[in-house]
Protein backbone atom coordinates (compact mmCIF):
# COMPACT_ATOMS: atom_id res chain seq x y z
CA UNK A 1 0.00 0.00 0.00
CA UNK A 2 2.52 2.68 1.17
CA UNK A 3 4.81 1.79 -1.87
CA UNK A 4 2.10 2.09 -4.53
CA UNK A 5 1.35 5.41 -2.89
CA UNK A 6 4.74 6.44 -2.79
CA UNK A 7 5.35 5.11 -6.21
CA UNK A 8 2.03 7.62 -7.08
CA UNK A 9 3.31 10.59 -5.71
CA UNK A 10 6.60 10.16 -7.21
CA UNK A 11 5.43 9.40 -11.01
CA UNK A 12 2.78 12.70 -10.02
CA UNK A 13 5.64 14.69 -9.56
CA UNK A 14 7.60 13.82 -12.52
CA UNK A 15 4.51 14.75 -14.67
CA UNK A 16 4.11 18.08 -13.04
CA UNK A 17 7.64 18.65 -14.42
CA UNK A 18 7.29 17.94 -17.78
CA UNK A 19 3.92 19.51 -17.93
CA UNK A 20 6.27 22.61 -16.32
CA UNK A 21 9.03 21.82 -19.01
CA UNK A 22 6.00 21.71 -21.77
CA UNK A 23 4.74 25.71 -20.48
CA UNK A 24 8.62 26.62 -21.28
CA UNK A 25 9.19 24.74 -24.43
CA UNK A 26 6.22 24.44 -26.32
CA UNK A 27 6.40 27.78 -29.16
CA UNK A 28 2.72 29.20 -28.91
CA UNK A 29 -0.08 29.54 -26.21
CA UNK A 30 -2.27 27.29 -27.96
CA UNK A 31 0.30 24.72 -27.84
CA UNK A 32 1.23 25.54 -24.06
CA UNK A 33 -2.20 24.79 -22.53
CA UNK A 34 -1.79 21.06 -23.71
CA UNK A 35 1.35 21.43 -21.36
CA UNK A 36 -0.66 23.05 -18.61
CA UNK A 37 -3.32 20.63 -18.84
CA UNK A 38 -1.02 17.34 -18.40
CA UNK A 39 0.28 19.49 -14.68
CA UNK A 40 -4.00 19.88 -14.29
CA UNK A 41 -4.97 16.07 -15.24
CA UNK A 42 -2.30 13.33 -14.58
CA UNK A 43 -0.28 15.25 -12.34
CA UNK A 44 -2.91 16.38 -9.91
CA UNK A 45 -4.60 12.96 -10.34
CA UNK A 46 -1.80 10.84 -9.39
CA UNK A 47 -0.37 12.91 -6.23
CA UNK A 48 -4.32 13.46 -4.80
CA UNK A 49 -4.23 9.63 -5.49
CA UNK A 50 -0.90 8.84 -4.00
CA UNK A 51 -2.22 11.27 -1.00
CA UNK A 52 -5.47 8.69 -0.62
CA UNK A 53 -3.55 5.86 -0.03
CA UNK A 54 -1.81 7.08 3.02
CA UNK A 55 -4.58 7.49 5.41
CA UNK A 56 -7.21 6.05 6.74
CA UNK A 57 -9.27 8.55 7.99
CA UNK A 58 -12.75 8.35 5.84
CA UNK A 59 -13.05 12.23 6.50
CA UNK A 60 -9.83 12.66 5.43
CA UNK A 61 -10.17 10.24 1.91
CA UNK A 62 -13.62 12.28 1.28
CA UNK A 63 -12.01 15.39 1.04
CA UNK A 64 -9.05 14.08 -1.48
CA UNK A 65 -11.70 12.98 -3.46
CA UNK A 66 -13.45 16.03 -3.16
CA UNK A 67 -10.89 18.40 -3.99
CA UNK A 68 -10.29 15.49 -7.07
CA UNK A 69 -13.59 16.10 -8.13
CA UNK A 70 -13.84 19.60 -7.85
CA UNK A 71 -10.16 19.68 -10.10
CA UNK A 72 -11.78 17.52 -12.80
CA UNK A 73 -14.86 19.84 -12.85
CA UNK A 74 -13.71 22.98 -13.18
CA UNK A 75 -9.98 22.57 -14.89
CA UNK A 76 -11.38 21.64 -18.39
CA UNK A 77 -14.28 24.68 -17.90
CA UNK A 78 -11.39 26.91 -17.25
CA UNK A 79 -9.34 25.80 -19.83
CA UNK A 80 -12.51 25.96 -22.51
CA UNK A 81 -12.91 29.36 -21.40
CA UNK A 82 -9.55 30.73 -21.49
CA UNK A 83 -9.32 29.19 -24.81
CA UNK A 84 -12.51 30.05 -26.38
CA UNK A 85 -11.74 33.68 -25.28
CA UNK A 86 -8.08 33.49 -26.80
CA UNK A 87 -9.72 32.67 -29.98
CA UNK A 88 -12.41 35.00 -30.31
CA UNK A 89 -9.85 37.56 -29.12
CA UNK A 90 -7.85 36.60 -32.28
CA UNK A 91 -10.44 36.93 -34.39
CA UNK A 92 -11.46 40.27 -33.19
CA UNK A 93 -8.30 41.65 -33.68
CA UNK A 94 -7.48 39.96 -37.08
CA UNK A 95 -10.41 42.05 -38.45
CA UNK A 96 -9.99 45.24 -36.39
CA UNK A 97 -7.40 46.89 -37.12
CA UNK A 98 -6.98 49.56 -34.12
CA UNK A 99 -7.57 46.35 -31.66
CA UNK A 100 -4.19 46.33 -29.73
CA UNK A 101 -2.89 42.61 -28.97
CA UNK A 102 -3.21 42.36 -25.27
CA UNK A 103 0.32 42.11 -23.22
CA UNK B 1 8.79 11.39 -0.43
CA UNK B 2 6.50 14.08 0.48
CA UNK B 3 9.01 16.13 1.08
CA UNK B 4 10.35 15.57 -2.76
CA UNK B 5 6.85 16.05 -4.20
CA UNK B 6 6.57 19.32 -2.19
CA UNK B 7 9.95 20.33 -3.63
CA UNK B 8 8.95 19.40 -7.33
CA UNK B 9 6.02 21.44 -6.79
CA UNK B 10 8.33 24.34 -5.98
CA UNK B 11 10.17 24.30 -8.54
CA UNK B 12 6.83 23.83 -10.79
CA UNK B 13 5.89 26.68 -9.07
CA UNK B 14 9.08 28.73 -9.54
CA UNK B 15 8.53 27.87 -13.98
CA UNK B 16 5.16 29.41 -13.52
CA UNK B 17 6.14 32.29 -11.85
CA UNK B 18 8.48 32.64 -14.86
CA UNK B 19 5.97 32.04 -17.37
CA UNK B 20 3.72 34.79 -16.20
CA UNK B 21 6.07 37.46 -15.83
CA UNK B 22 7.66 36.32 -19.49
CA UNK B 23 3.65 36.29 -21.03
CA UNK B 24 4.01 37.02 -24.16
CA UNK B 25 0.05 37.33 -24.08
CA UNK B 26 -2.03 37.50 -21.37
CA UNK B 27 -3.62 34.32 -22.20
CA UNK B 28 -0.41 32.79 -21.32
CA UNK B 29 -0.47 34.61 -17.86
CA UNK B 30 -3.81 33.65 -17.23
CA UNK B 31 -2.78 29.92 -18.13
CA UNK B 32 0.00 30.11 -16.15
CA UNK B 33 -1.87 31.63 -13.26
CA UNK B 34 -5.06 28.91 -13.15
CA UNK B 35 -1.99 26.03 -13.08
CA UNK B 36 -0.29 28.13 -10.21
CA UNK B 37 -3.76 27.93 -8.40
CA UNK B 38 -3.67 24.08 -9.09
CA UNK B 39 -0.28 23.82 -7.82
CA UNK B 40 -0.46 25.59 -5.03
CA UNK B 41 -3.52 23.05 -4.27
CA UNK B 42 -1.31 19.64 -4.10
CA UNK B 43 1.73 22.02 -2.57
CA UNK B 44 -1.28 22.49 0.35
CA UNK B 45 -2.49 19.09 0.68
CA UNK B 46 0.90 17.49 0.77
CA UNK B 47 2.37 20.11 3.00
CA UNK B 48 -0.64 18.99 5.59
CA UNK B 49 0.52 15.45 5.09
CA UNK B 50 4.07 16.09 5.98
CA UNK B 51 3.20 17.82 9.05
CA UNK B 52 0.62 14.92 10.22
CA UNK B 53 -2.37 17.83 9.84
CA UNK B 54 -4.61 16.56 7.42
CA UNK B 55 -7.28 19.34 8.10
CA UNK B 56 -5.19 21.59 6.05
CA UNK B 57 -7.10 19.95 3.00
CA UNK B 58 -10.07 22.10 4.23
CA UNK B 59 -8.08 24.85 3.04
CA UNK B 60 -6.90 23.36 -0.49
CA UNK B 61 -10.35 22.63 -1.42
CA UNK B 62 -11.16 26.71 -0.70
CA UNK B 63 -8.50 27.48 -3.10
CA UNK B 64 -9.52 24.53 -5.53
CA UNK B 65 -12.49 26.72 -5.76
CA UNK B 66 -11.86 30.28 -5.53
CA UNK B 67 -9.08 29.39 -8.44
CA UNK B 68 -11.82 29.05 -10.68
CA UNK B 69 -13.87 31.92 -9.82
CA UNK B 70 -11.05 34.87 -10.49
CA UNK B 71 -10.14 32.54 -13.72
CA UNK B 72 -13.81 32.71 -15.00
CA UNK B 73 -14.12 36.22 -13.42
CA UNK B 74 -11.22 37.90 -15.56
CA UNK B 75 -12.12 36.09 -18.95
CA UNK B 76 -15.55 37.05 -18.52
CA UNK B 77 -14.27 40.31 -19.02
CA UNK B 78 -12.52 40.31 -21.48
CA UNK B 79 -15.57 38.52 -23.51
CA UNK B 80 -18.02 41.47 -22.61
CA UNK B 81 -15.97 44.31 -21.23
CA UNK B 82 -17.72 43.95 -18.36
CA UNK B 83 -18.97 41.62 -15.37
CA UNK B 84 -22.14 43.51 -15.02
CA UNK B 85 -23.74 41.36 -18.34
CA UNK B 86 -24.73 38.01 -18.74
CA UNK B 87 -22.74 36.58 -22.07
CA UNK B 88 -25.46 36.66 -25.05
CA UNK B 89 -26.22 40.46 -24.24
CA UNK C 1 -39.79 23.35 -7.69
CA UNK C 2 -39.75 22.59 -4.14
CA UNK C 3 -38.96 19.20 -4.92
CA UNK C 4 -35.85 20.82 -6.67
CA UNK C 5 -34.46 23.00 -3.96
CA UNK C 6 -35.18 20.01 -1.46
CA UNK C 7 -32.94 17.86 -3.33
CA UNK C 8 -29.72 20.23 -3.78
CA UNK C 9 -30.60 21.11 -0.15
CA UNK C 10 -29.97 17.34 0.60
CA UNK C 11 -27.02 17.08 -1.80
CA UNK C 12 -25.47 19.95 -0.04
CA UNK C 13 -26.30 18.32 3.39
CA UNK C 14 -24.10 15.62 2.16
CA UNK C 15 -21.51 17.98 1.75
CA UNK C 16 -21.42 19.69 4.84
CA UNK C 17 -21.60 16.57 6.87
CA UNK C 18 -18.19 15.51 4.85
CA UNK C 19 -16.89 18.43 5.52
CA UNK C 20 -17.66 19.39 8.77
CA UNK C 21 -17.13 15.50 10.16
CA UNK C 22 -19.63 16.57 13.33
CA UNK C 23 -22.96 14.58 14.00
CA UNK C 24 -24.09 16.46 16.68
CA UNK C 25 -28.16 17.26 16.38
CA UNK C 26 -26.97 21.22 16.70
CA UNK C 27 -24.86 21.33 14.08
CA UNK C 28 -26.68 19.47 11.54
CA UNK C 29 -30.22 21.00 12.60
CA UNK C 30 -27.96 24.42 11.61
CA UNK C 31 -26.14 22.37 8.27
CA UNK C 32 -29.53 21.95 7.09
CA UNK C 33 -31.07 25.23 7.97
CA UNK C 34 -28.50 27.06 5.75
CA UNK C 35 -28.29 24.08 2.97
CA UNK C 36 -31.83 25.03 2.60
CA UNK C 37 -31.25 28.61 2.56
CA UNK C 38 -28.09 28.95 -0.15
CA UNK C 39 -30.84 26.40 -2.56
CA UNK C 40 -33.39 28.72 -1.65
CA UNK C 41 -31.43 31.81 -2.78
CA UNK C 42 -29.26 30.20 -5.55
CA UNK C 43 -32.94 28.26 -7.36
CA UNK C 44 -32.59 30.18 -10.51
CA UNK C 45 -29.00 29.24 -11.22
CA UNK C 46 -28.86 25.97 -11.42
CA UNK C 47 -31.07 22.85 -9.68
CA UNK C 48 -30.41 19.56 -9.99
CA UNK C 49 -32.77 17.68 -13.45
CA UNK C 50 -36.61 17.34 -12.03
CA UNK C 51 -36.89 14.17 -14.38
CA UNK C 52 -34.05 12.43 -13.10
CA UNK C 53 -32.83 12.39 -16.66
CA UNK C 54 -29.10 13.24 -15.66
CA UNK C 55 -29.76 10.05 -13.33
CA UNK C 56 -30.36 7.41 -15.80
CA UNK C 57 -27.53 9.38 -17.32
CA UNK C 58 -24.73 8.39 -15.36
CA UNK C 59 -25.72 4.64 -14.66
CA UNK C 60 -23.19 3.90 -17.32
CA UNK C 61 -20.81 5.33 -15.60
CA UNK C 62 -18.94 2.09 -14.14
CA UNK C 63 -17.89 1.26 -17.61
CA UNK C 64 -16.95 4.48 -19.09
CA UNK C 65 -14.48 5.71 -16.28
CA UNK C 66 -11.96 3.03 -16.11
CA UNK C 67 -11.87 3.40 -20.02
CA UNK C 68 -11.57 6.72 -19.76
CA UNK C 69 -8.79 7.07 -16.78
CA UNK C 70 -6.61 4.63 -19.14
CA UNK C 71 -7.32 7.21 -22.65
CA UNK C 72 -5.85 9.78 -19.66
CA UNK C 73 -3.21 7.79 -19.03
CA UNK C 74 -2.43 7.15 -22.49
CA UNK C 75 -2.18 10.85 -23.80
CA UNK C 76 -0.66 12.28 -21.33
CA UNK C 77 2.07 9.73 -22.07
CA UNK C 78 2.32 10.95 -25.60
CA UNK C 79 2.23 14.30 -24.90
CA UNK C 80 5.11 13.92 -22.49
CA UNK C 81 7.09 11.95 -24.93
CA UNK C 82 6.33 14.58 -27.12
CA UNK C 83 7.54 17.39 -24.54
CA UNK C 84 10.81 15.57 -23.61
CA UNK C 85 11.95 15.01 -27.34
CA UNK C 86 14.92 16.88 -28.28
CA UNK C 87 13.23 18.08 -31.25
CA UNK C 88 9.47 18.70 -30.30
CA UNK C 89 7.57 16.79 -32.70
CA UNK C 90 4.18 18.40 -32.71
CA UNK C 91 2.07 19.35 -35.61
CA UNK C 92 -1.08 21.57 -33.89
CA UNK C 93 -3.92 21.60 -35.96
CA UNK C 94 -7.86 22.77 -35.36
CA UNK C 95 -10.54 20.20 -36.38
CA UNK C 96 -14.29 20.16 -35.54
CA UNK C 97 -15.92 17.23 -34.34
CA UNK C 98 -19.78 16.40 -34.83
CA UNK C 99 -22.16 16.17 -31.82
CA UNK C 100 -25.39 15.56 -33.55
CA UNK C 101 -26.27 12.35 -31.85
CA UNK C 102 -25.86 13.65 -28.13
CA UNK C 103 -28.06 15.49 -25.93
CA UNK C 104 -26.64 18.71 -23.79
CA UNK C 105 -25.40 16.95 -21.07
CA UNK C 106 -23.63 14.53 -22.70
CA UNK C 107 -22.29 17.60 -25.03
CA UNK C 108 -20.91 18.73 -22.20
CA UNK C 109 -19.38 15.65 -21.13
CA UNK C 110 -17.56 15.03 -24.21
CA UNK C 111 -16.41 18.41 -24.41
CA UNK C 112 -14.94 18.08 -20.52
CA UNK C 113 -13.28 14.59 -21.40
CA UNK C 114 -11.93 16.21 -24.77
CA UNK C 115 -10.06 18.98 -22.24
CA UNK C 116 -9.86 16.57 -19.45
CA UNK C 117 -7.13 14.38 -22.09
CA UNK C 118 -3.95 16.35 -22.86
CA UNK C 119 -3.21 16.59 -26.32
CA UNK C 120 -6.68 17.65 -27.24
CA UNK C 121 -8.81 20.87 -26.21
CA UNK C 122 -12.30 22.50 -27.11
CA UNK C 123 -11.79 25.68 -28.59
CA UNK C 124 -15.57 26.12 -29.46
CA UNK C 125 -18.96 24.27 -28.80
CA UNK C 126 -21.82 24.76 -31.39
CA UNK C 127 -25.41 23.59 -31.00
CA UNK C 128 -24.19 20.16 -32.98
CA UNK C 129 -20.63 20.31 -33.59
CA UNK C 130 -17.37 21.35 -31.17
CA UNK C 131 -14.34 23.21 -32.44
CA UNK C 132 -10.94 20.75 -30.88
CA UNK C 133 -7.33 21.58 -30.63
CA UNK C 134 -5.09 18.92 -31.36
CA UNK C 135 -1.49 18.84 -30.30
CA UNK C 136 -0.74 16.11 -33.05
CA UNK C 137 -2.37 15.23 -36.61
CA UNK C 138 -2.33 11.69 -34.82
CA UNK C 139 -4.98 12.83 -31.46
CA UNK C 140 -6.84 14.51 -34.33
CA UNK C 141 -7.18 11.51 -36.55
CA UNK C 142 -8.04 9.93 -33.63
CA UNK C 143 -10.93 11.90 -32.23
CA UNK C 144 -12.58 11.58 -35.59
CA UNK C 145 -12.52 7.87 -35.59
CA UNK C 146 -15.01 8.85 -32.56
CA UNK C 147 -14.52 6.22 -30.02
CA UNK C 148 -14.96 8.55 -27.08
CA UNK C 149 -18.21 10.03 -28.68
CA UNK C 150 -19.65 6.20 -28.94
CA UNK C 151 -18.86 5.49 -25.85
CA UNK C 152 -20.10 8.91 -24.16
CA UNK C 153 -23.23 8.53 -26.59
CA UNK C 154 -24.05 4.80 -25.07
CA UNK C 155 -23.59 7.05 -21.47
CA UNK C 156 -26.81 8.62 -22.50
CA UNK C 157 -29.03 5.27 -21.67
CA UNK C 158 -32.96 5.84 -22.66
CA UNK C 159 -32.68 9.59 -23.09
CA UNK C 160 -31.36 9.44 -26.58
CA UNK C 161 -32.86 11.62 -28.47
CA UNK C 162 -31.25 15.00 -28.07
CA UNK D 1 17.64 21.62 6.48
CA UNK D 2 14.63 20.37 7.17
CA UNK D 3 11.49 20.41 4.33
CA UNK D 4 9.62 22.78 6.34
CA UNK D 5 12.54 25.32 6.12
CA UNK D 6 13.06 25.04 2.39
CA UNK D 7 9.01 25.56 2.01
CA UNK D 8 8.90 28.42 3.92
CA UNK D 9 12.07 30.11 2.48
CA UNK D 10 11.06 29.07 -1.31
CA UNK D 11 7.67 30.62 -0.95
CA UNK D 12 8.93 34.15 0.23
CA UNK D 13 11.58 34.11 -2.43
CA UNK D 14 8.68 33.25 -4.82
CA UNK D 15 6.46 35.65 -3.01
CA UNK D 16 9.49 38.59 -3.66
CA UNK D 17 9.52 37.47 -7.65
CA UNK D 18 6.17 38.35 -7.68
CA UNK D 19 6.39 41.58 -6.75
CA UNK D 20 9.23 41.97 -9.05
CA UNK D 21 7.34 40.94 -11.68
CA UNK D 22 4.07 42.98 -10.69
CA UNK D 23 6.53 46.28 -10.31
CA UNK D 24 7.87 45.73 -14.16
CA UNK D 25 4.11 45.30 -15.85
CA UNK D 26 2.39 47.30 -17.28
CA UNK D 27 -1.20 45.87 -18.38
CA UNK D 28 -3.75 46.28 -15.25
CA UNK D 29 -5.24 43.05 -16.21
CA UNK D 30 -1.77 41.09 -15.84
CA UNK D 31 -0.99 43.15 -12.78
CA UNK D 32 -4.74 42.49 -11.07
CA UNK D 33 -4.22 38.33 -11.49
CA UNK D 34 -0.66 38.20 -10.67
CA UNK D 35 -1.52 39.75 -7.18
CA UNK D 36 -4.08 36.58 -6.90
CA UNK D 37 -0.78 35.07 -7.12
CA UNK D 38 0.86 36.93 -4.85
CA UNK D 39 -2.58 36.10 -2.35
CA UNK D 40 -2.31 32.64 -2.71
CA UNK D 41 1.65 32.54 -2.50
CA UNK D 42 1.14 34.56 1.25
CA UNK D 43 -1.68 32.29 2.06
CA UNK D 44 0.32 29.01 1.03
CA UNK D 45 3.28 30.73 3.68
CA UNK D 46 0.34 31.14 6.10
CA UNK D 47 -0.61 27.58 5.72
CA UNK D 48 3.40 26.69 6.71
CA UNK D 49 3.29 28.69 9.79
CA UNK D 50 -0.16 27.27 11.24
CA UNK D 51 -2.18 29.72 10.92
CA UNK D 52 -4.62 27.65 8.80
CA UNK D 53 -7.63 30.60 10.06
CA UNK D 54 -5.91 33.45 8.61
CA UNK D 55 -5.04 31.83 5.38
CA UNK D 56 -8.37 30.54 5.05
CA UNK D 57 -9.40 34.24 4.98
CA UNK D 58 -6.65 35.28 2.71
CA UNK D 59 -7.90 32.69 0.03
CA UNK D 60 -11.46 33.87 0.32
CA UNK D 61 -10.91 37.75 0.60
CA UNK D 62 -7.06 38.59 -1.03
CA UNK D 63 -7.45 35.93 -4.14
CA UNK D 64 -10.95 35.08 -4.65
CA UNK D 65 -13.03 38.83 -3.63
CA UNK D 66 -10.51 41.39 -3.76
CA UNK D 67 -9.41 40.15 -7.60
CA UNK D 68 -13.40 40.03 -8.62
CA UNK D 69 -13.95 43.75 -7.27
CA UNK D 70 -10.31 44.90 -9.00
CA UNK D 71 -11.45 43.34 -11.79
CA UNK D 72 -14.80 45.62 -11.80
CA UNK D 73 -13.20 48.46 -10.99
CA UNK D 74 -10.49 47.82 -14.33
CA UNK D 75 -13.81 47.17 -15.85
CA UNK D 76 -15.25 51.14 -15.54
CA UNK D 77 -11.66 52.23 -15.84
CA UNK D 78 -8.70 51.64 -18.00
CA UNK D 79 -6.82 48.77 -18.76
CA UNK D 80 -3.28 50.25 -19.06
CA UNK D 81 -1.19 52.27 -16.07
CA UNK D 82 -0.74 56.07 -17.40
CA UNK D 83 3.21 57.08 -17.29
CA UNK D 84 3.02 59.37 -13.61
CA UNK D 85 4.70 62.62 -13.90
CA UNK D 86 5.16 63.20 -10.40
CA UNK D 87 8.81 63.51 -9.23
CA UNK D 88 9.59 60.00 -7.83
CA UNK D 89 12.32 61.00 -5.09
CA UNK D 90 9.61 62.02 -2.29
CA UNK D 91 7.64 58.85 -2.46
CA UNK D 92 10.80 56.69 -2.91
CA UNK D 93 11.98 58.79 0.14
CA UNK D 94 8.55 57.97 2.23
CA UNK D 95 8.61 54.05 1.31
CA UNK D 96 12.30 53.71 2.51
CA UNK D 97 11.97 55.57 5.63
CA UNK D 98 8.69 53.36 6.43
CA UNK D 99 10.52 50.28 5.66
CA UNK D 100 13.73 50.83 7.63
CA UNK D 101 10.95 51.93 10.52
CA UNK D 102 9.34 48.50 10.39
CA UNK D 103 12.27 46.42 10.14
CA UNK D 104 13.64 48.32 13.13
CA UNK D 105 10.24 47.37 14.62
CA UNK D 106 11.15 43.72 13.78
CA UNK D 107 14.77 43.45 15.83
CA UNK D 108 12.59 43.87 19.50
CA UNK D 109 9.66 40.65 18.19
CA UNK D 110 10.58 37.66 19.95
CA UNK D 111 12.15 34.78 17.49
CA UNK D 112 9.02 32.74 15.60
CA UNK D 113 7.61 29.73 17.71
CA UNK D 114 9.40 31.29 21.03
CA UNK D 115 7.03 29.63 23.84
CA UNK D 116 8.27 32.43 26.17
CA UNK D 117 6.93 35.44 23.36
CA UNK D 118 4.81 37.74 26.06
CA UNK D 119 1.89 36.93 23.62
CA UNK D 120 1.79 33.23 24.80
CA UNK D 121 2.16 34.05 28.34
CA UNK D 122 -0.53 36.52 29.17
CA UNK D 123 -4.11 35.22 28.40
CA UNK D 124 -3.40 32.68 25.41
CA UNK D 125 -3.00 29.87 28.10
CA UNK D 126 -6.25 30.78 29.54
CA UNK D 127 -7.87 30.48 25.99
CA UNK D 128 -6.40 27.38 25.12
CA UNK D 129 -7.23 25.24 28.95
CA UNK D 130 -10.49 27.22 29.57
CA UNK D 131 -12.41 27.82 26.35
CA UNK D 132 -14.31 24.53 25.73
CA UNK D 133 -15.44 24.60 29.20
CA UNK D 134 -16.28 28.36 29.04
CA UNK D 135 -17.61 28.83 25.80
CA UNK D 136 -18.29 25.18 24.46
CA UNK D 137 -16.55 25.26 20.93
CA UNK D 138 -13.91 23.20 19.67
CA UNK D 139 -12.13 25.64 17.68
CA UNK D 140 -10.39 27.83 19.73
CA UNK D 141 -9.34 30.69 17.32
CA UNK D 142 -13.70 30.82 16.80
CA UNK D 143 -14.06 31.04 20.26
CA UNK D 144 -11.94 33.59 20.74
CA UNK D 145 -13.08 35.60 17.92
CA UNK D 146 -16.71 35.02 18.70
CA UNK D 147 -16.43 35.66 21.83
CA UNK D 148 -13.47 36.58 24.12
CA UNK D 149 -13.20 39.23 21.17
CA UNK D 150 -16.74 39.43 20.84
CA UNK D 151 -16.94 43.41 20.38
CA UNK D 152 -13.82 43.64 18.33
CA UNK D 153 -15.63 41.15 16.09
CA UNK D 154 -18.63 43.39 16.08
CA UNK D 155 -16.47 46.45 15.14
CA UNK D 156 -14.92 44.48 11.82
CA UNK D 157 -18.60 43.29 10.74
CA UNK D 158 -19.67 46.73 10.66
CA UNK D 159 -16.61 47.76 8.82
CA UNK D 160 -16.85 45.05 6.26
CA UNK D 161 -20.87 45.65 6.03
CA UNK D 162 -19.79 48.98 5.59
CA UNK D 163 -17.73 48.33 2.69
CA UNK D 164 -20.22 45.84 0.71
CA UNK D 165 -22.98 47.99 0.88
CA UNK D 166 -20.62 50.88 -0.29
CA UNK D 167 -19.34 48.75 -3.50
CA UNK D 168 -23.24 47.89 -4.12
CA UNK D 169 -23.81 51.22 -4.44
CA UNK D 170 -21.06 51.93 -6.82
CA UNK D 171 -21.37 49.07 -8.90
CA UNK D 172 -25.09 49.66 -8.86
CA UNK D 173 -24.71 52.85 -10.62
CA UNK D 174 -22.86 51.87 -13.17
CA UNK D 175 -25.02 49.15 -14.80
CA UNK D 176 -27.92 51.39 -14.70
CA UNK D 177 -25.26 53.76 -16.70
CA UNK D 178 -24.41 50.87 -19.25
CA UNK D 179 -28.42 49.92 -19.80
CA UNK D 180 -28.74 53.52 -21.01
CA UNK D 181 -26.16 53.14 -23.87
Amino acid sequence: MLVASWLLLGLGSVFCLIGTLGLMRLPDFYSRVHAASIIDSLGAILILLGLILQTQDLLVIAKLILILLFMMLTGPTAVHALAHTALLNEKSSSTDENHQLPE
Amino acid sequence: MFAAASIAILIVMFFLLVRVALGPTIFDRILAINTFGTAIVLLIALFGFLTARPDFLDIALLYALINFISTIAVLKLFRCETLGKSVDE
Amino acid sequence: MLIRILIAASLLLILWVLLSGHMTVLSLSLGAASCLLVAWLFHRLALPDPDFKTLYFSFNLPRFLPWFFLEVIRSNLDVSWRILHPKLVISPVKSTVSTKILNDVAKTTYANCITLTPGTYTLNVDADSIEVHSLTQGTAEKLQKGEMKERISALQGRFKTP
Amino acid sequence: MDIETIVNFSLLTMLALTVVVLIRMKSLLAIVLSSGVYSFLSAGLFVAMDAVDVAFTEAAVGAGITTVLLLAAISITGRRQTVSKHKRFLPLAVITITGAALIYGTLDMPPYGDPMAPIHTHVAPHYLTQSSEEIGIPNVVTSVLASYRGYDTLGEVAVIFTAAVGVLLLLGRTAKKGEHK
